[in-house]
């Protein structure tokens, strides 16, 4: 990693700094390596890729080596959305555009907020389950780190969703923290407490799913939808691990949050940004909408519901890993 | 188990000390100091859900404390013996990822690609190998470099914990070996394996603690350093190997772990160490080394388990859920403080 | 007569020649020698600091020389790390406490030497209480070693070594902790064991025990070797110059007053009747019984007093260390706040705790900083303390009590156990008490610092302030106008200058013997 | 320049005590022994990027190293006092969420209601005062209820985050007033003003601890309690003053957090106690209390960020980065060992 004196190969166009937020998480490698891949097939020229690590101190140290280092645009995915806010307005001073993947920063000047509607997934989640239950039962909830704001969007959709619609059916909010080993445990408790759960919402496929499985496997509670006992299951994130749980019959849907979308229109934007091109609310070319948010603009990417019925459809970014 | 072999003999306590008795024996309640704890845990699972008491409810909080007991098991040797290894909670995912990487092949269908060096069938040896190399690498840099076991093992948590995202790409590996995964998910005699190992596993090492020369040498050691190698005990080389083998017990760890979730997970045991900790510490197991017992590391690691199950069952909102673990945490330790009284330094 | 390394007859228990071992700058050992024969009682003696238990953890196996040979019977010594071997050649009580704290007394005693598989604790405890009871040590095996009084954890380290059955034994101040009875009984199991053959080599700063003891001695100072003679052609003198080298004056141990009253006619000769410090109806229950007593102004009181006696409680509780459960305290008339050190302090109370390693010293910390400890808000001023008064301060301290050091920035843990206590004292006399309670000031001290340091207790009430002395050392005790004994609690005996040693002594032990006893045990 | 300070009197040892000069010497270079470390680090960090050297890049270095510094400012006054204390990680974060809740008005626009209490400009020395009131509760069950520090202050770090989650509803709060996060984000001199207060601290700090008695007297405290109490130090007060004032320091470290970041997060010191740790043992301040200097703790902070910083601008793949920055701290502590040439324990 010597980068002394690689200046301006992308000419006038300069350079992107680009943050990963993590590094654990299989959603989030996916990006990872889309964006690798992106910057590889010279959608942009960027700077060495750093990576936050889930820390917001670190995020912000990583964007001012990225100015000092003489970035024209930045690409970033802060996973806490309120402390960003001074970075963005010394950002905005020095005029460098800023596209925020994942998540809204809640104040500060963004060029576009990547990411996908996340009080949709909770509200497409409660649909689902409100539907294939039929308006009754008795529903998991692992809600995700309480000081997240996707956690937070999915959470709170979720409940309001299911008070109006589906009354009658009596959810268990249970904090997770995004760990898998935690879920587990409390899932396991409340199975014993309540043997009657008949669906469950993991608020990430990424970190529940195989505690999950390997629960419900143990207490042969992994019954094919259908059948009866079968307890219904719905994700978010839609990794290729969740696609071969619905194949197999043991969840029943999933809400593919777009990796490849969100590396691909994070590049996409910070090239436009460089090149000066600004952009309005409506709808876009690529089957989202932008819509404009008090500090910028958000393209809000589709995030489809994978069922048995839809889950090889080609287009999903999760069959498409590993090929080309 | 080891609690009654700890006690009988005190009580025998013959007539002559009567004097001292008292105090004596209050001094080794200590480890039993949790005992109260966990019966009013107990009492309030007990009301708050008639499920609490019910078996599958039991029988599954010693499953989630099954991997988490084993750290505690290495660590409250190690404190025991008067040192520290943080980075447990990086060896229990580490240790996993490099035994896959070891053993599986170099393609095939799966997503992860390790380098076939050695026949799948090894796996669980492997891994155990992996985990016992770390422990005589933290044993190296503490008693051969001399340096603080603290940051030292605190640098190795970093070091490891990086070392399986950079192996595994920090994935989750989920098509890991039948062998490797049969211990953490299979039942005997109606409970986990798991639960019966951990539990022999600390029967086993209660007794060596309790009753062997090497394991009455750890107390020496973890009391009096200097005493102890007066004594003609060969103080670093067994410190060592306590070293190893706590590695090597929280290599295990993951093998159950693997199990028990369906995957070795990019996070496994992430954060763990401050649970460890405390479940030892609350345990009666002295930080500063030379005090404790395996049975009270055990009721720590329950009690902390029993704390989250009965918030579970107690349906408390998820916003205050952290809130009142703490606040338990601290009325656990007092009540444990003066059902002990002893002063805790 | 210090032939006994030049000529070689039959092997020695143990042989060395030209150790040399250094810490750092300091040389502790210069090319130093030392030969025990078989059967041999060899005391090895010298001032604090002269190196004495650095060649005890030489000759044990716990050090490694940096030059010399040490020989066991004529055979080279173990290597070192196979512990087991030195072992078998030589057994050891450290002047430090090797016991294990958290451990059973039990446990302690057979520590690493257990049955082979597994270990069998009603049998190990038997065991222990048998090998106890072989030295009237009357503790419960079970008992934890913390829980111990510092004379029954040194009885059960003594017990540990000579219970290995080895021909060899190394005692570095045995008795540095013991009262007149445990030293008694120490002995009579020494001279069961020396008629056995079994060799000793005996360290102490009490002189006489040399004499009672063993039939050649060494002398180190300074690291180095000065003499080594049979015991009996060795007069106390002589033996004291060896020691501190310098030509022999008489040995001016602070015999009875009366000894020196020729030259204290001054302050001291008329101790005025002002009480400085009195106590009265002062209690604390469970340690000692409703007290009396004043000390005047140029008086030095001792408080004589055996084991559980309760003379150290009422130390400790004259200085605030704890809190009285009836009657007062006062300082030139001020009622001093009980249980309280700053006020104790304030009220012009100086104190030298019992233990220095727990009570007196931070050891990682320097001289300088270890005895101006008390006096932290006269080195500068609005609370700040000053690096420069701090160093000159603590070189006032080190060239009047003469504390061997490379200077005040030197960790006290370096300093040889004499001076480390001498730093206490320091620490003690910096703020010029009004009075100064001393609790067995003198433990561990060698002839020469010891007079040095009473010297400095009798210096104290000789300017006009008081002092009291607490201890069962009847050295200490000699420095004082007058001495109470305790007994249980309660005052058994009191006496003026002219006490005899016998009478002390027993009444130490609750026989209140006739002269000077103006108090009887009741019971 | 706590350094020359702590230098100088040193240097100045009078002639008679020569022989000892040299251990003198290489005992004191302890607090110093990071030095090289941090030489190496400029020397890596020159090579891998021209950007290093700026002063743009260092002054940023210093600016990340605020906050965190602060918390090792009072946990090495806590440690050489001989206590521990984990929950400034979380007062951090709970303390500014606190106030905020206090002087807010319970209506209006901003997301985040309080009850309004105090008015708005006391938001300050309100904040200070929550992390006051932490910090004595600490010592209410430290030195009172005489519980073990170590887990006391762990549960109340899990209780004290709990707390934030609960009463900020998981919640970043952006709409702070001005004049709390003025402190954070102004600039004086050209350096932001965090850096001139964290200076200036360290060195009141440095000061205290050399030269005021009651700052000499947490040595004392640390290196031997009853020998303290015995020299007539008020251990307990003395203590216990200090536990209070971590607390508030903390606190204050959340204000320069929230000036700099534009909002209290809710994340906010979430994990650092390990980070406060290394920096302050690596730093020379000993585990076991009585030993250490604040500047010393100063470059154990400046060496982490520095690893860190160059990492960043050496391009280190993302998932080999942890791995990396484990590997340095190892290294770091090796170097400095030798460097000091004393063993650590
Ligand atoms: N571990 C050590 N580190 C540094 N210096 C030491 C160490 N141990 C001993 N010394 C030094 O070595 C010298 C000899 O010490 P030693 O303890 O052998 O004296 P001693 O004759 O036993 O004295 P005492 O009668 O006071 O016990 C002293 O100057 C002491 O300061
Ligand atoms: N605060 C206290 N509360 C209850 N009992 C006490 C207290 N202090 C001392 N004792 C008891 O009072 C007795 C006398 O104690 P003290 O320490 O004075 O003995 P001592 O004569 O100095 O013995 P030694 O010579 O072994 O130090 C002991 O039995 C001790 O256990
Ligand atoms: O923000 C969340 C992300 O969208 C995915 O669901 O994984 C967990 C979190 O990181
Ligand atoms: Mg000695
Ligand atoms: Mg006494």
């Amino acid at each position: 990693g010597c980068n002394r004196g690689s200046d301006d190969k992308a000419g006038t166009s300069g350079k992107v700094g680009i943050d990963l937020p993590r590094s654990d998480s299989d959603f989030w490698n996916s990006y990872n390596s889309y964006i690798e891949k992106g910057v590889k097939a010279g959608e942009v020229s960027a700077l060495p890729r750093t990576n936050s690590q889930n820390d917001i101190g670190k995020l912000v140290a990583n964007v001012q080596t990225f100015t000092d280092q003489g970035a024209k645009a930045i690409v970033m995915a802060p996973q806490d959305t309120g402390a960003i806010a001074s970075t963005l307005d010394k950002l905005a001073g020095k005029n460098i555009p800023v596209i925020s993947v994942d998540t809204r920063p809640d104040k500060g000047k963004v060029y576009m907020v990547v990411r996908a509607d996340n009080k949709a997934y909770g509200t497409n989640a409660c649909d689902y389950l409100g539907k294939q239950l039929g308006g009754k039962g008795k529903v998991v909830e692992f809600e995700g780190a309480l000081d997240s704001i996707n956690g937070r969007d999915r959470s709170e959709a979720f409940a309001s969703c299911m008070k109006t619609k589906f009354p009658a059916i009596k959810v268990i909010a249970l904090a997770t923290d995004w760990k898998g080993d935690v879920a587990s445990a409390k899932l396991q408790t409340t199975l014993a407490s309540d043997p009657d759960v008949n669906g469950i919402y993991m608020q990430a496929g990424g970190v529940f799913l195989q505690p999950t499985l390997a629960l419900l496997e143990q207490k042969h509670l992994l019954k094919p939808p259908g059948a009866p006992g079968h307890i219904t299951i719905i994700s978010n994130d839609g990794i290729p691990d969740e696609f071969k749980a619905i194949k197999a019959g043991q969840i029943d849907a999933t809400i593919s949050q777009p990796a490849d979308l969100y590396a691909k229109y994070a590049l996409y934007y910070a090239k436009a940004a460089l090149a000066g091109q600004t952009f309005k609310p409506g709808p876009t070319d690529h089957h989202s909408t932008i819509v404009s948010i008090p500090n910028g603009l958000e393209d809000q990417l589709p995030a489809p519901l994978v069922t048995k019925d839809n889950v090889d459809d080609p287009s999903l970014w999760a069959n498409q890993l590993g090929k080309s | 188990m080891s609690e009654t072999t700890e006690l009988t003999p005190d009580l025998a306590v013959p007539g002559k000390a009567r004097a001292a008795a008292p105090r004596f024996q209050l001094s080794r309640y200590r480890d039993l100091s949790l005992i109260p704890v966990i019966f009013v845990l107990g009492v309030i699972g007990f009301i708050v859900s008639p499920v609490f008491l019910t078996s599958d409810n039991l029988i599954g909080v010693l499953q989630q404390s099954s991997e988490l007991s084993l750290l505690v098991l290495a660590e409250a040797m190690i404190l025991i013996c008067g040192r520290m290894d943080l980075s447990l909670e990086s060896t229990i995912g580490v240790a996993p990822v490099i035994a896959m990487w070891l053993v599986l092949p170099s393609s095939g269908p799966a997503t992860f690609h390790g380098i076939g060096l050695f026949p799948t069938w090894s796996s669980i040896p492997v891994c155990l190998a992996v985990g016992l190399v770390i422990g005589a690498v933290n044993g190296f840099l503490i008693l051969k470099l001399r340096v603080n076991g603290f940051i030292a093992t605190l640098g190795m948590l970093t070091m490891l914990r990086g070392l399986q995202d950079g192996v595994a790409q920090g994935k989750s590996i989920v098509a890991v070996p039948a062998s490797f995964s049969y211990l953490g998910k299979t039942e005997w005699m109606g409970a986990p394996a798991a639960v019966w190992i951990c539990l022999l596993l600390f029967v086993i090492g209660g007794l060596a603690l309790g009753y062997l020369r090497h394991g009455r040498a750890l107390y020496a050691i973890g009391g009096n350093t200097e005493a102890a190698r007066a004594a003609g005990i060969r103080v670093d080389r067994i410190t060592w190997i306590v070293l190893a083998l706590g590695g090597l017990i929280a290599a295990f760890a993951g093998v159950l772990y693997a199990g028990h979730y369906g995957a070795i997970s990019a996070t496994q045991g992430d954060g763990w160490i401050f649970q460890v900790f405390a479940a030892t510490v609350i345990g009666g197991v002295s930080l500063n080394g030379g005090r404790g017992t395996l049975f009270g590391a055990l009721t720590g690691v329950v009690s902390l388990q029993l704390v989250v199950n009965v918030t579970t069952l107690g349906g408390v909102p998820p916003l205050w859920d952290k809130f009142l673990y703490g606040a338990i945490i601290i009325v656990a330790l007092i009540i444990s403080r003066f059902a002990s009284g002893e002063k805790q330094d | 007569m210090s032939n006994g390394q030049a000529s070689t007859p039959p092997p020695a228990a143990v042989h060395a020649e030209g150790v040399v071992k250094r810490f750092g700058p300091t040389v502790a050992l210069d090319r130093v020698g030392i030969t025990v024969a078989v059967g041999d009682s060899h005391a090895l003696v010298g001032r604090n600091g002269a190196g004495k238990s650095t060649l005890v953890s030489v000759l044990t196996g716990l050090h490694a020389p940096d030059a010399g040979r040490v020989a066991f019977l004529g055979e080279p010594a173990p290597a070192p790390g196979d512990t087991a071997a030195w072992q078998a050649r030589v057994a050891c009580v450290y002047q430090k406490s090797m016991v294990v704290p958290d451990l059973t007394v039990a446990e302690n005693l057979f520590l690493n030497r257990f049955e082979r598989g597994r270990i069998r604790w009603s049998r190990l405890r038997a065991d222990a209480a048998r090998l106890l009871a072989e030295y009237g040590v009357d503790v419960d095996p079970a008992t934890r070693a913390a829980d111990l009084t510092v004379e029954q954890g040194q009885f059960v380290e003594i017990a540990r070594a000579l219970s290995f059955g080895a021909r060899f034994i190394i005692l570095d101040e045995p008795t540095a902790q013991l009262d007149a009875a445990g030293i008694e009984r120490l002995f009579t199991k020494l001279r069961e064991l020396q008629q056995q053959g079994v060799a000793f080599l005996f360290i102490s700063h009490h002189l006489q025990e040399v004499y009672d003891l063993c039939s050649t001695v060494t002398v180190y100072r300074d690291a180095r070797h000065i003499l080594t003679a049979p015991v009996a052609d060795l007069g106390k003198a002589d033996l004291v110059a060896a020691m501190t080298g310098e030509t022999a004056q008489s040995a001016t141990t602070w015999h009875a007053r009366a000894a020196v009253a020729g030259n204290a006619a001054e302050a001291s000769a008329e101790p005025s009747d002002a009480a400085v410090l009195r106590a009265e109806a002062l209690a604390l229950e469970g340690a000692f019984q409703p007290i009396d007593f004043a000390v005047r102004a140029g008086e030095v009181l001792g408080l004589a007093g055996a084991t559980a006696s309760g003379n150290t409680a009422l130390g400790e509780t004259l200085v605030g260390l704890r809190r009285a459960t009836g009657g007062r305290a006062s300082v030139d008339g001020k009622d001093v706040r009980p249980g309280s050190v700053p006020h104790a302090l304030n009220a012009g109370i100086g104190y030298v705790p019992e233990d220095r390693h727990r009570q007196g010293l931070v050891l990682g910390r320097s001289v300088a900083e270890n005895a101006t400890l008390t006096v932290t808000d006269q080195l500068g001023p609005y609370g700040t303390v000053l690096p420069s008064r701090t160093r000159a301060f603590a070189q006032r301290m080190i060239d009047s009590l003469d504390i061997k050091t490379s200077g005040p920035a030197q960790p006290v843990s370096d300093l040889s156990g004499g001076n480390q206590q001498k730093v206490v004292i320091a620490r003690a006399l910096a703020r010029d008490p009004r009075v100064l309670v001393a609790i067995r000031p003198t433990a561990g001290v060698d002839v020469k610092s010891k007079d040095a340091l009473l010297g400095v207790v009798r210096g104290v009430a000789d300017r006009g302030d008081a002092a009291v002395i607490v201890s069962d050392e009847l050295d200490d005790l000699r420095v004082c106008d007058r001495v109470i004994a305790l007994f249980h609690g309660r005052v058994i005996a009191e006496f003026g200058s002219g006490w005899n040693d016998r009478d002390l002594v027993s009444a130490m032990e609750g026989l209140p013997a006739g002269a000077g006893g103006d108090k009887g045990a009741e019971e």
